[in-house]
């Protein structure tokens, strides 16, 4: 009965796989430009809803053993980030309706899905590319203007460098241990041979790479601002989410000590407290984000610092927090003259005035990363501190609140740019995009749903 | 009945002060204004003589009539109670007496300001006050009343508030007092932590007691004194009694002389249960006493101001009863506290029918020759006049000349030296009152034409008023209060050689007060030019009079000025701008420069970037097998 | 066993050579080779290891290597044709528009 | 409907009021207003109820409402009464319809906005002081920064975003140091206890040694002494009053300074009583720097909103003298003093908008005579000024007497057994009474009296609605001066439980 096991468990990605034979199809009879999309969304929503069927019936399988397993928490992981997915194919409506975008984020759907699966480092491997390659291509894809390749390049060159590093550690674990399954990653960690400790550290360090902690970060500001707004939602979303996940389930059940506890601690602290300043003279939106996010790469980092037991449930819910509201962020942004002015924090003086909702909405999200109650980021980073303290780095977790105060002010900055200054001089009330809105209220319904019930949320995970 | 003989000018108050001011739209006209004004004042006088009829009807026990309780915290219960023995009895009869005329007396006197009806609610508000100050059985409603006289009379000497300067005054009268009220606290905390309760009569009688409480009398003493130098203008806070004069003259007359200024007095004979083990503080209080009554003669020989000399003598004369209190006489003290009362009121009405008379002059070097002009106010003057002298057998004779003997004989501290000084001051008083009465009423006339054509009598409601005052100055001092009070207040025993002294020293003080009249009716009486070249014999002196020993200016120098500059410097400007904010908007800086470092570090270059990688690269690693 | 030291020892000088020619050199396509030159050094840790071990899982992860590496340069060519043809250089150092 | 079910309505109030606003049509200010004032109003009458209904003889919680929120962190919605957050309960529902009909006239841009942010403003400030769990209660604290952060930043003066942000920053840093308190509150207690709760009911029990205790009481003590602003913290407060709008002065002074006094009487001393113990006279002297610094300063302004606010900073110093005191009669006192100030101080800002609104000046020097030019208003600013100086019959006499007297009395054992320290702040808090009158009157002086002097002449004096707002909060003024038995006795078990709390030891090591 494997192939049942392998239809069921992998029930989400082959929806996914599905999806994508069915864009190239339609790009090939050229009807991309209409149908795309719809299909494209009708087969993560698919996917989803079946990853979180399967994962509250407390699903388990390995259909390939020693490469790919589900269960349950992976599945119900899958579950939330294909939902992520979602208001960013609304989103794209109006910028990237061609077939392309919908294939290529199928595709890195699916790596992100493999990542959440990966047992062993060839898996691991295939699915950090799978999610990585096409993402290149889609920073490139709005090819509005010459910056989107450069930026292409940047993250290409970086993104190709932290594979390499990957590999080497994965080739170093390879030869101290003879294994390539994922818990030789966990043994390393209890050995401490100087072999091992550099693959240990090769292998983390490709993932700061990815997940843009200080000083691998440098490519993260200037990729989301050549990429297309939906892009860069992806980008700081999901695929943060993919690299976390997966940091995570390499990790499994390891409590950090030193050395590796040290590198924790102080990168991801130095990146929280990088970003958080970076941020505060940013003149685009994206910029920002892109610095907040490194910043709040730092705290997702942070929660390894905590106990096993309690990793994946903060960073599950760290990231559906970050996530929902930095896609409510984008989502509400309003559409401009072009891409560059577009998000220019100067048109968004007086936004209240001219378009109140989408104001408010972006002063949500806003608080929401800064990380104020009533807002679900505060549960979120009271998680994570919660759980660095309890693991007893009580330090760490102090300096990492004090970082977190440095984030406050620009965040507010925002605010004050929308709510409390004139009009922008060329300002124009934007044109109501009416799938963006449906995505800003999608997001804004699950930030309430998990503000009001986060236990019901966290014991999900 | 206690309580109603409170609330009665509370009520006034209330009509007054909601329907007969811009507050209620002026609703009521004068007339209604006088007579709620005045009949409710005069009412509660009626209750207390029935009062005091009830006292004596029950053998002169004590009533005692509990209100509600304002507050019960832990075991310690605060009330609200009214206490009434042949003391309270005194001081309301007083207060309800002097006030209600004084009342009257301002009918006429405020008949045309746009204030009447705002006039008579303060004045009424007053009066409640005060009751509740004279009445009250704990020191906590003592103290309600103390700080609402002090309320009142702020509000009343900046009546004319249109002048800053009156009310400037008002703010400073109210500051003043409140120097002492912060020593009054003081005081009550330590009875209040000694005895868990305020209630006087208690804590009289846990000092009456044999056994002593485990606190010192002396530092309740001088505590409580403090609060009153300052409400009865003792050195050193007797500053705003002078300036207080800014206030239409029946305020000057009812607040600043008849009542409000002994509620100090009032104080330490209620306590003196606590003074009578405490001889240091009493001997500082009669020190204090002596001393003020004799500068502030000093200063009052030389005023020219009518209502100033007056204001000074008060300041003067409430030196003697503190001095009668210093020596333990305190029935002594009281009795003076009616009589000057009585002719401190008339001479202060006097001088506003003066005043009224000659339309807002005050400076007696444009007045004389009124006498024959406004013969009923002269008269009363100059009986009040006399009475002030201690003319026999005018009511102040009696009273001033039991305080100079207590201050000779007294066996609590009484001293020939006292005494002496005290009698120098008797003879000052004789002196600059009989002044102010020549420079007033007799002499040629120096008033400016216009002034001097529409010189009139007052009407009758005031001359009414003067004329009773007058009676009373003259009389009053055949009414023994200190026999009266004896039973509650004791005399001090005199030492038995001292008997001998007792009529000379009478002989004495009789001379004094006719020296001082002769003196200055040979100085004022005759051709102006004598005061002249004496004063410039002495001129220096003189200046140091006139201008009130510079203590005005040197509290200016050391106290206000001081204040603000440190406010203003040390606080505000180093502490609050430079010291706090200075540093926090030096980290904002400090975040904004690192924000551009970070800023500059991101040039765009990918070999940059990747040069960070190979560093954490590189980092990493060597951290890791630092370990191994 | 010295072979197999020697082998990995020229791995990792490789993956160092790659790294250090991404970080050094002007050229875009050259910058590219060295990218390639660390993948190389990888492929030759794991198949040394590989054949140490005696397993083949390293092996099949060298394919897996070759074809990524294939996609990346397929990705990145078009990627520089895009930038020369608006820059008209092949000098790294120009492409930095975005910063700060 | 029960108790309890009023008491949460009365807390969720507000959040239905917004969602009215929001769904109100636009462009009916007059309509949004009415919505608004009728809200405050409901939500009085229901807490003047529930008042009623308090049992004052009963110790704990009253009206408790207790539900799982976030069940595996042991974090409950659990709210009530008692003897702490009676009197403060009452006073925020008290002043919310005053503050919304004060603010009619002064509000003519985004009035939707701006109401909505007055209720959630007065949402979270409830929700803070009901708050019987500490993460609900920080959940709360923090909540309220936002729509005042947005009420000063959107209708405040010409340096808005200045103060604005100032008082964020402020607050939000002491209140970062706090959550890590938070945290490692209940973490040590679920190791020490192994109970896993945020109840206020259970992190009594913690015992922690000393230094902890020191610590934890520094971070809460920092968050709370901003808030109270305790002097050298203060500096927010004075540009936040006098850039806020009317409406946030006196949410400011009225209700939310009152929650940094409140989170030490409910919170910081009593969880951490054996460093109370041992920094009480640190505390002491700066509640008594704040008395004489906040006066001083008071007297040397030119801009009237200044002047009060700095008197708030000496105002409140008496009240953490009287939580310090750890004297019955002081606890009371303190207890009436907040209330009293926010009465006060809310009251004198409301008139300083008024009179704001009709000649647009703060400056002090700009005015004269007013006492000619607006009788009525003077009438009421006079009865003001005084219960501000602490006159007897008003309120103000009633908190300062007590906490002067509490704190003296605790004092003296100590000055007997050689410990001067405390009794020298008492007497210097006792001679702060002096500069009081001193900063207030001269204030009077130059406001009311003199040549009549103002800019924009000629306005009317108060009108039917000013006058009731005002008529009100003297009313209560004299109520709290001439009658406190009835609230004192509400508070009084708590005050009892407060001192028990504080005084008792509860280092690992020793029983109980």
């Amino acid at each position: 009965m494997i192939s049942q096991t392998v239809l069921t468990a992998m029930l989400p990605e082959h929806l996914l796989l599905l999806g994508l034979v069915a864009v190239i199809a339609l790009e090939i009879v050229g009807r991309g430009e209409r149908a795309a999309l719809a299909v494209a969304f009708a087969c993560v929503a698919a996917a989803a809803v079946a990853a979180l069927r399967l994962g509250l019936d407390g699903y388990a399988a390995a259909p390939f053993t020693g490469q790919f397993s589900v269960d349950a928490s992976t599945l119900l992981v899958k579950a939330m980030v294909l939902a992520l997915a979602l208001p960013v194919l609304l989103m794209a409506r109006g910028e990237l309706p061609d077939g392309e975008f919908a294939a290529l984020l199928l595709s890195s759907l699916y790596g992100v899905c493999l990542l959440q699966s990966a047992d062993s480092f060839p898996t691991l491997f295939l699915g950090l590319e799978l999610m990585s390659l096409p993402v290149y291509v889609l920073v490139l894809l709005a090819y509005r203007r010459p910056q989107s390749a450069e930026a292409a390049l940047k993250y290409l060159v970086l993104g190709g460098t932290a594979t390499a590093t990957f590999l080497m550690g994965a080739s170093l674990l390879y030869g101290s241990g003879g294994s390539l399954g994922i818990d030789a990653f966990a043994r390393a960690l209890a050995t401490n041979d100087g072999l091992s400790r550099a693959a240990v550290v090769l292998v983390v360090l490709a993932f700061f790479l990815k997940g843009a902690i200080v000083p691998f970060h440098a490519w993260a500001p200037d990729a989301y601002e050549g990429a297309s707004v939906p892009v860069t939602a992806y980008m700081a979303t999901i695929v943060k989410a993919g690299v976390l996940l997966a940091v995570v389930r390499l990790f499994g059940r390891t409590q950090l000590a030193t050395p590796m506890l040290e590198i924790f601690a102080t990168l991801p602290l130095l990146s929280i407290v990088w970003g958080n300043l970076a941020a505060m003279r940013q003149p685009s939106l994206r910029r920002m984000i892109a610095y907040s996010s490194i910043a709040h790469a730092g705290y997702l980092f942070y929660a390894l610092l905590g106990d096993a037991a309690g990793r994946l449930q903060a960073v599950a819910f760290y990231l559906l927090a970050y996530g929902l509201m930095n896609l409510l962020a984008f989502a509400a942004l309003p559409a401009a003259a072009d891409d560059v002015a577009r998000d220019r924090l100067d048109n968004l003086k007086g936004l209240f005035h001219r378009a109140p909702y989408a104001a408010l909405m972006l002063a949500i999200a806003m608080l929401s990363l800064a990380g104020i109650p009533p807002f679900p980021g505060f549960v979120a980073k009271f998680l994570i501190f919660k759980n660095v303290m309890a693991a007893g780095h009580t330090t760490y977790a102090v300096l990492g609140l004090v970082a977190s105060y440095l984030g406050i002010y620009f965040y507010l900055r925002l605010l004050q740019f929308m709510f409390m200054s004139p009009d922008a001089p060329n300002a124009s009330a934007a044109p109501r995009r009416r799938l963006a809105l449906t995505a800003s209220v999608a997001c804004l319904a699950g930030a309430v749903l998990i503000a009001v019930f986060p236990g019901w949320v966290i014991a999900g995970f | 009945m206690l309580t109603a003989i409170v609330l009665l000018p509370l009520l006034g108050f209330v009509l007054n002060g909601v329907l007969a001011t811009r507050l209620g739209g002026n609703r009521f006209g004068p007339r209604f204004v006088s007579a709620a004004g005045c009949g409710l004042p005069i009412a509660s006088f009626l209750l207390v003589v029935k009062a005091v009829l009830e006292l004596r009807a029950g053998g002169w026990a004590p009533l005692v009539e509990t209100v509600y309780r304002w507050a019960l915290i832990g075991d310690n219960s605060f009330e609200i109670a009214f206490y009434f023995d042949r003391l309270s009895a005194v001081m309301a009869l007083v207060v309800t007496g002097v006030g209600s005329v004084i009342h009257v007396y301002s009918i006429g006197y405020m008949k045309d300001d746009e204030g009447y009806g705002r006039f008579f609610a303060y004045l009424n508000l007053f009066l409640f006050f005060m009751l509740l100050l004279v009445l009250g059985r704990s020191l906590l409603v003592l103290f309600v009343g103390w700080e609402g006289v002090g309320l009142a009379s702020y509000l009343l000497i900046g009546f004319w508030f249109h002048d800053l300067a009156n009310a400037r005054a008002g703010k400073k009268a109210f500051v003043t007092n409140r120097i002492g009220d912060a020593g009054f606290l003081l005081g009550m905390f330590v009875l209040f932590q000694a005895f868990g309760t305020l209630d006087m009569d208690r804590i009289g009688a846990a000092f009456a007691g044999p056994a002593l409480p485990a606190v010192s009398a002396s530092l309740v003493g001088v505590l409580l004194f403090i609060g009153a130098t300052g409400k009865s203008a003792q050195i050193p806070l007797h500053v705003w009694l002078p300036d207080a004069m800014a206030g239409p003259t029946p305020v000057s007359a009812l607040i600043h002389a008849a009542t409000m200024v002994t509620a100090g007095v009032y104080l330490v004979a209620r306590m003196s249960a606590v003074y009578l083990h405490a001889p240091e503080a009493s001997a500082l209080i009669a020190v204090v006493g002596v001393a003020t009554a004799f500068f502030a003669a000093t200063i009052a020989v030389v005023q020219t101001d009518i209502k100033k000399v007056l204001a000074y003598s008060t300041i003067s004369q409430l030196g003697f009863m503190f001095l009668a209190l210093g020596v333990g006489a305190y029935g002594v003290a009281i009795f003076h506290l009616v009589t000057h009362a009585f002719f401190k009121a008339c001479l202060f009405l006097g001088a506003g029918s003066v005043i009224h008379a000659l339309g807002g002059e005050q400076d007696v070097r444009r007045m004389g020759g009124l006498a024959r002009r406004i013969p009923l106010t002269f008269w009363s003057f100059a009986i009040a006049t006399a009475a002030i002298a201690g003319i026999p057998p005018l009511a102040g004779f009696f009273s001033k000349d039991g305080i100079l003997w207590y201050a000779f004989a007294s066996t609590r501290g009484g001293s020939p030296l006292l005494w002496l000084v005290a009698a120098a001051t008797a003879l000052m008083t004789a002196f600059y009152m009989f002044r102010l009465l020549w420079l007033t009423f007799f002499g040629r006339s120096r008033m400016t034409p216009e002034v001097e054509h529409h010189v009139h009598e007052s009407p009758s409601s005031m001359t009414g008023v003067l004329l009773l005052l007058a009676a009373l100055s003259a009389l009053g001092g055949f009414i023994a209060v200190p026999h009266f009070l004896e039973a509650q207040l004791p005399l001090p025993p005199v030492d038995e050689h001292l008997h001998a002294y007792e009529t000379p020293l009478l002989a004495v003080s009789v001379a004094l007060a006719l020296a001082g009249l002769a003196a200055a009716a040979w100085l004022f009486g005759g051709p102006a030019e004598r005061a002249e070249r004496l004063r410039a014999r002495f001129a220096g002196p003189h200046r140091w009079l006139s201008s009130k020993y510079f203590v005005d200016e040197l509290y200016e120098r050391c106290l206000d000025k001081p204040l603000v500059w440190i406010s203003d410097r040390i606080f505000l400007r180093f502490g609050d701008r430079t010291l706090i904010d200075g540093t926090l908007h030096a980290l904002a800086a400090i975040a904004r420069g690192s924000a551009a470092v970070f800023g500059r570090l991101q040039t765009g270059s990918l070999h940059l970037y990747a040069w960070f990688v190979l560093l954490g690269i590189v980092g990493a690693l060597l951290w890791s097998w630092r370990h191994v | 066993m010295d072979r197999t030291q020697l082998l990995i020892g020229v791995a990792v000088t490789l993956f160092s050579l790659g790294l250090v020619g991404v970080i050094v050199r002007r050229h875009v396509l050259v910058m590219l080779m060295c990218m390639e030159l660390m993948l190389n050094g990888v492929n030759l840790s794991l198949v040394t290891f590989a054949q140490q071990t005696s397993t083949t899982v390293g092996a099949v992860l060298v394919f897996l290597i070759f074809v990524v590496a294939t996609v990346e340069i397929a990705l990145a060519i078009p990627i520089v044709l895009l930038l020369v043809r608006t820059k008209r250089t092949l000098d790294l150092g120009a492409y930095s528009e975005l910063k700060g | 409907m029960s108790d309890a079910a009023v008491l949460n309505l009365i807390l969720f109030l507000p959040l239905l009021g917004t969602g009215l606003l929001v769904a109100a049509p636009a462009g009916e200010p007059g309509f949004v207003r009415r919505l608004a004032l009728v809200v405050m109003i409901v939500q009085f009458v229901l807490a003047a109820w529930l008042y009623a209904r308090f049992d004052s003889t009963r110790a704990g919680l009253q009206f408790e409402t207790r539900l799982p929120w976030i069940a595996q962190w042991g974090v409950y919605y659990q709210i009530g009464l008692d003897g702490y957050n009676v009197l403060l309960v009452m006073l925020t529902a008290f002043l919310g319809p005053l503050v919304v009909a004060g603010a009619f006239t002064a509000i003519a841009k985004d009035e939707k906005l701006f109401y909505a942010m007055v209720f959630l403003v007065q949402f979270a400030m409830l929700g803070t002081f009901v708050a019987q769990d500490l993460f609900l209660f920080y959940f709360f604290w923090e909540t309220m920064l936002i729509p005042m952060f947005l009420l000063i930043g959107i209708w405040g003066g010409e340096r808005r975003i200045y103060a604005t942000l100032k008082f964020v920053l402020y607050t939000a840093f002491g209140s970062i140091l706090m959550l890590a308190a938070v945290i490692y509150l209940v973490w040590s207690l679920q190791n020490t206890t192994g109970i896993t709760s945020f109840a206020f009911s259970d992190l009594v029990k913690s015992r922690l040694p000393l230094d902890a205790q020191s610590l934890l009481l520094a971070a809460f003590a920092l968050s709370f002494a901003i808030k109270v602003p305790m002097v050298p913290l203060h500096t927010w407060l004075p540009d936040a009053h006098v850039e806020a709008p009317t409406t946030g002065s006196v949410i400011l002074a009225g209700v939310m300074l009152k929650m940094g006094t409140y989170g030490f009487m409910k919170l910081g001393f009593p969880l951490f009583p054996d460093a109370t113990q041992l920094y009480t006279p640190l505390l002491m002297a700066l509640a008594v720097l704040s008395i004489v610094y906040g006066a001083c300063l008071a007297l040397v302004q030119d801009d009237i909103k200044k002047i009060i606010a700095y008197s708030s900073i000496s105002h409140l110093g008496y009240v953490m003298l009287g939580l310090l005191s750890l004297d019955l009669v002081g606890i009371q006192g303190a207890i009436i003093q907040m209330v009293s100030h926010g009465l006060v101080a809310g009251g004198l800002f409301l008139m300083v908008g008024m009179i704001y609104e009709r000649c647009h000046t703060r400056e002090l020097r700009a005015y004269g005579g007013l006492a000619r030019l607006l009788p009525v208003y003077s009438v009421f600013f006079m009865i003001l000024t005084l219960a501000s100086v602490g006159l007897p019959t008003t309120s103000g006499f009633t908190g300062e007497f007590l906490v002067l007297l509490g704190a003296f009395r605790a004092a003296w054992p100590l000055h007997t057994t050689g410990d001067d320290l405390p009794l020298v702040l008492a007497v210097v808090a006792v001679a702060g009474v002096v500069l009081g009158a001193l900063y207030m009157l001269r204030f009077a002086l130059a406001f009311l009296y003199g040549a009549p002097r103002a800019p924009h002449q000629p306005f009317a004096d108060l009108d039917r609605r000013e006058k009731s707002i005002l008529g009100l909060i003297v009313a209560a003024v004299f109520a709290l001066g001439l009658f406190p038995d009835e609230p004192i006795g509400k508070t009084e078990l708590a005050a009892k439980s407060y001192r028990q709390l504080v005084t008792a030891s509860r280092l690992p090591g020793d029983s109980r």
